[in-house]
């Protein structure tokens, strides 16, 4: 079990949705950040005083998901949220120990398995 | 009529509520703007030459030069209120009609030339008409009625609109991506202080604290009550659900609606114009989002077919006992054609007037924001500021300090 | 008057953005739509059959049919006013009465049965009252003074709104988790047009700008400023801190009190008033938020309590001197008794007549909201919208295709 | 007037807005509580003794003790509308005065001796030199014109500011960290608002209905159009982003300069004085901003430099065809003197008050919260509520139980 | 070490909290997200434009607890924040290398002992 | 490879940031979060209703790093955000089996390097 954790662009945000779902992977949570990289800094103005925004907003996925299963979210991330601009953020792959469905008590590989 | 003046003047603020809670948040700032900045340079267009050309004697097409620069606009009675608040009261006029078209190019255009177009719009396509039905020109002498601007301002600015929003195109994730309100507490906001300035609006444009003011006053209460019941209606029948964007727009087409009829129609046909204006612009919002017609917030649906639709209900509805002249259902179905001769003509002006203005400006700049732009939201590259900020990770810069200043800043501090 | 009127209309919106503010973000578009949502269906009624019943020659206890749509309403004055706009004035009142009540249900009842609800208690609790007091009927002729409804919209709405908190019974959380405001802004704004709207309401009960509206006028300044004080040294005293939410109350509850007194007591008897009248509000907010009542947003502690104290009082402060019937610090305790009987007499009907009409729509319809909808919110199962969205996640469904459409959507698209 | 009254009233609230927006998040119900209290704090202070101390007779100094308590302040005219009346409309203006002061000292002071000092300031500051313009006193012999208040209010105002600013010390991270508005659109709101009301504020001051008033009123229409215009054009050519919190500001600014003037010039020297008046204001922001000045919302810039700036104008475009005294274009260079003086008399009386003033309450009470206050913000220590609250997390607490009752809430429950 | 991560309901944040207080699980972090999985989607309309909400509100917890402590916290989560519909959420456990307080420099068990 | 999580209070962020600049970390994301620890709880009032509120706004840290990086980043992380009061906050160290960089897909070391 993996949890990859990905950081993308809000705007990307759709695209990637729907590669993934194109992949079947089907659970993940998503929530709000705001990233410091390489990125051009935006100047804003605000009466008097002048401000670099250094953090840019982004969108963090964590997709809890079984060995066989890694390669392709990853693959399918990297094509989708690509620009080729600097920012397009980053993905990391975290060991897991293991996994539990709420719901059901399921462990691991059963707990990540949509039940349709 | 001070106080509807000021009442009209909120209308423009109400209006920058409504259209920017409507749009996401990367874009609020600048849907407001686009009505704010109206007030500015419209504003000072009018005084400088709108309103001499809408009215200032000239022949039945346009006004004269007789008052540019407030030349000749004292207190000295114009009818019977002095000349100067004439003026004024007719100035906010234009500068909501310049603003309402905004609502078809939002999250989209860029805003120097959006403010370049709306000024010339408001002196090459406003006055004009203005001067056409209230200025003594051709739609005054031809019997049009138009109490409150149902054609001067609402069909103008929505057939404006749907020009603008077809030269300028969709918005690149228009109908690929859901484009929510970011905040409908803002719309229920901006059209409850709409109708609040629209009592300015209707009543004040009887001129005076009179019996017409009073009627005008009393259907603009009515006409959107009518509306706002026949919308929930419609749509907890399409869904089942009743939505406050929806309750919100029926106010606005309500209102729209008994526009040119105020002052013309008794307050039961005030009731039946606001209950039947519903359905076409209601029908017309759903055909639009089906298309590729980004006019994004239904400029040409709520104010366009309500203002025309509200045109030609005041030709049915209209009575001699209630101060306007006998309509089709007093038996003269002549009057019905007069309003729509009014409609067609301002349709069609407003269309070849913004089409081509807006190829001028068009030529000049750059109209349309770039795509990473879109992206990003037009507050920032357009504004240079966020709407919403928490203020973390925003590194102050010292605007006297050489380029190098904000590393400066971080280690440089006591 | 027309400007009184239109003030009274922007009162219904600024309650929705008071009690709005008040809610949870999860149901801020149900509690904005109950306010505004009156605004169609009350106003409707009244012009329909209600301003019939209450206004139109009757007996004692109720008007009679004369005026049903509008039959007979026309631009002749009723007093100093047109018929007509008197009429639209008195149709604000009873749509911002019945508004009131949503507060006590909130975050729970369904929106049709609350429709249907208001609609009705306009018709039977809120026409006859207003008969009994305004339209000639038997209080008129006890004597009871009720300058601009104190008994009549305030002690009504606020014992409805008991009664209606009673039946639908609590929130399923209330009392075990902390159910706070989402949004303190919003009711600082709600507040604030409120006190300003409510220039009309007492002002405009005058019906003219005579010596009679200013009394009433500067007494509608100086009660909630009195109030506001005493709120915010109650608040002090209690707990050391001046709460806003607290003094959004203090001020709503000033001008519940000084509402049957505006035009019949000297200005520093307002004072005295809204001084007066803070404590029994705030003790009784303090007390009910302790109980199993939920009065959600405590319309019973600031219109109903507040609305009788304020009704006790003119009987107490109000001086033939300034417009009033002696009272009793003038040597007249008879007029306090008239005081104490018009506000059992409405709280006696307001609570029977809410309860038999909660009871039949409860037979016709479910009232309540399923444990679910409330876990959820109110505003996406009752109006298919959310209050705050950010549009991501978002999937655009294509309302003219097949069921397999957003699959269809995602790789259908260049 | 009544209306004018109730807009003028309106006012401190869009002030709170205005203000509220401009801060953090974490300051924000402290921000608007600022303004808020004034409401009551100085509203009654005003009853009790301001009136009097300004308008009752006295010196050329100060009024006397004669309308203590309102005494002898009744329905009887004083000039053409009631003296109740009058004594309200003034109050409005002594209310927004000390609130404006606010401004430079948000998101630090604390609340307790922000209210003693403002009611104080309000009595021994504002009273005197209302008195000196408006009560008959010494800038009124002298011929110095303030229409509505450019001196008065503004003047005074914008340097009670800046001693305060200056007495409290800047924030903990001014210079350091950028300190955001949370949220642009309630500056939006807020301005717009406040633009609204001052048609009340200008157009009031003629204290009827007459010519006058419709000068004043159309002037406080294009005075801040121009400067909006002038202060989009400045942000342009500074940066190329036309700013909403500077279009807010312009608005504000326009407002202010056009103030002393408004019914004593031409409309088209109106539009002058809106358009020259944001170039020392816009210059003053940006030269504050990298001061160690922490002013925090520019009351300085905006009402002291923007009405000093007004009241000079006055001097110059007067006119005795529109109601003012002839001034230096008209051929009388006295006049600018005159503005001088009364400008110098009121920044002088008014620092050395503030200044005294502050002394006072901080040997009362610490007027600063502590740093760890600061960080935290000011609504939770201050008012014990916070601004946009999701409710988790926060656990009820039963008010009438012993302390261990939390535990015992998560334990004892069904 | 490890880091129990743990997706729930936000209306079930409330039991969680104090099933975990009961368990003397005194520290935690929790970020507001949205998640993905089998759930019923939602659908909202606005004007003429009808959407599916595909993303559900969710509460995350972070939570670094000693070995004793894991089997526990997820105990008392599965149990609190059941209801049984889908839609309950998960919990994964990571493995964690090293833990600091900030306030003290205390590492690893000790960082996560509260000290009352 | 690591994940350093760290949980922070916000009105620290400006310092942790730059500290962290000064140590050459240029990549990181951040979250707005909420704590709840030993801290002392706040209360607050609603009209009739108290409230404790048990959590604490809290920003969270998630910085990918390559070993050589790891000691200065929670060095530099805990010398900027301590105050010496309880609700400092907390650091984890995780294991990353791999990262990638969007853009360019590049991995692990590379990826995390900026490219300036
Ligand atoms: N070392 C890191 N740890 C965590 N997040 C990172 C790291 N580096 C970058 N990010 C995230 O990725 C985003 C883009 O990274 P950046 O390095 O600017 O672009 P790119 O990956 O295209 O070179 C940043 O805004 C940040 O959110
Ligand atoms: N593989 C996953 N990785 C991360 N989060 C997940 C994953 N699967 C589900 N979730 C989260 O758990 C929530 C509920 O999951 P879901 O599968 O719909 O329900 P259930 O667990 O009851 O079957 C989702 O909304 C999502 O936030
Ligand atoms: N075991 C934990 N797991 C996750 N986050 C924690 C844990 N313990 C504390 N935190 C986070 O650290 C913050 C401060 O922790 P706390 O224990 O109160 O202070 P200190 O670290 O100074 O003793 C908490 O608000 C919470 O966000």
């Amino acid at each position: 079990m993996k949890l990859i954790v990905a950081i993308v662009r809000p705007e990307k945000l759709n695209d990637v949705l729907e590669a993934l779902y194109k992949e079947e992977v089907r659970g993940l949570t998503i929530t709000l950040a705001r990233g410091h990289g390489g990125e051009l800094e935006s100047v804003e103005t605000y009466r008097g005083t002048t401000v670099k925004m250094a953090l840019v907003d982004k969108v963090r996925l964590d997709i809890g998901v079984s060995e066989p299963f890694v390669e392709r979210t990853v693959q399918a991330i990297m094509r989708s949220g690509r620009t080729g601009e600097v920012g397009d953020g980053k993905i990391f792959v975290l060991p897991v120990q293991k996994v539990y469905r709420i719901r059901t008590g399921e462990e691991d590989v059963e707990a990540v398995t949509p039940l349709v | 009529m001070l106080v509807a003046t000021a009442l009209v003047l909120l209308m423009t603020p109400a209006l920058a509520f409504f259209y920017g809670g409507l749009v996401r948040s990367k874009n609020v700032l600048n849907t407001m703007m686009m009505s704010l900045a109206s007030l500015g340079a419209v504003g000072i267009a009018w005084v400088v030459a709108g309103y001499s050309l809408a009215f200032a004697p000239g022949n039945g097409w346009i006004g004269g030069g007789a008052h540019l620069f407030l030349n000749g606009v004292g207190l000295e009675p114009r009818g019977s209120i002095p000349h100067l608040l004439f003026m004024a009261y007719q100035g906010t006029f234009a500068i909501i009609t310049a603003a309402l078209i905004s609502g078809a190019i939002v999250e989209r255009m860029r805003f120097g030339p959006y403010l370049a177009f709306i000024t010339l719009w408001a002196l090459t396509v406003y006055a004009p008409v203005a001067h056409w039905v209230w200025g003594g020109g051709w739609l005054a002498r031809l019997g049009a009625l138009d109490f409150a601007g149902g054609t001067v301002v609402h069909v103008n600015a929505g057939v404006g609109a749907l020009v603008a929003a077809v030269l300028l195109g969709p918005r690149k994730d228009y109908g690929r991506q859901a484009l929510l309100p970011h905040s409908v507490p803002f719309v229920l906001l901006g059209s409850s202080l709409l109708w609040f300035g629209w009592f300015g609006f209707n009543g004040g444009s009887a001129l005076g604290a009179n019996a017409s003011a009073a009627l005008a006053f009393v259907n603009t209460l009515l006409a959107p009550m009518a509306t706002l019941v026949v919308w929930m209606l419609l749509d907890l029948a399409r869904t089942g659900k009743a939505t406050a964007v929806g309750a919100a727009t029926g106010i606005v087409v309500g209102l729209v609606a008994i526009t040119p009829a105020a002052g013309f129609v008794p307050p039961m046909s005030a009731v039946a114009i606001g209950a039947l204006a519903a359905l076409p612009s209601y029908y017309a919002i759903q055909w639009r989002s089906r298309t590729r017609l980004d006019d994004s917030l239904d400029v040409l649906a709520a104010h366009g077919v309500g203002g025309a639709f509200g045109a030609l209900l005041t030709g049915v509805f209209a009575a001699r006992a209630w101060g306007g002249t006998d309509g089709l259902l007093s038996g003269h179905p002549a009057q019905l054609a007069r309003q729509a001769a009014a409609v067609l003509a301002t349709a069609s002006y407003s269309a070849a007037g913004t089409y081509a203005l807006l190829k001028l400006v068009g030529l000049m700049a750059t109209m349309r924001a770039g795509r990473k732009e879109e992206g990003v939201g037009m507050d920032v590259p357009q504004h240079g500021e966020e709407a919403y900020t928490s203020g973390e990770g925003a590194i102050l810069v010292m605007t006297d300090r050489a380029p190098a200043m904000d590393v400066q800043t971080r280690e440089g501090r006591p």
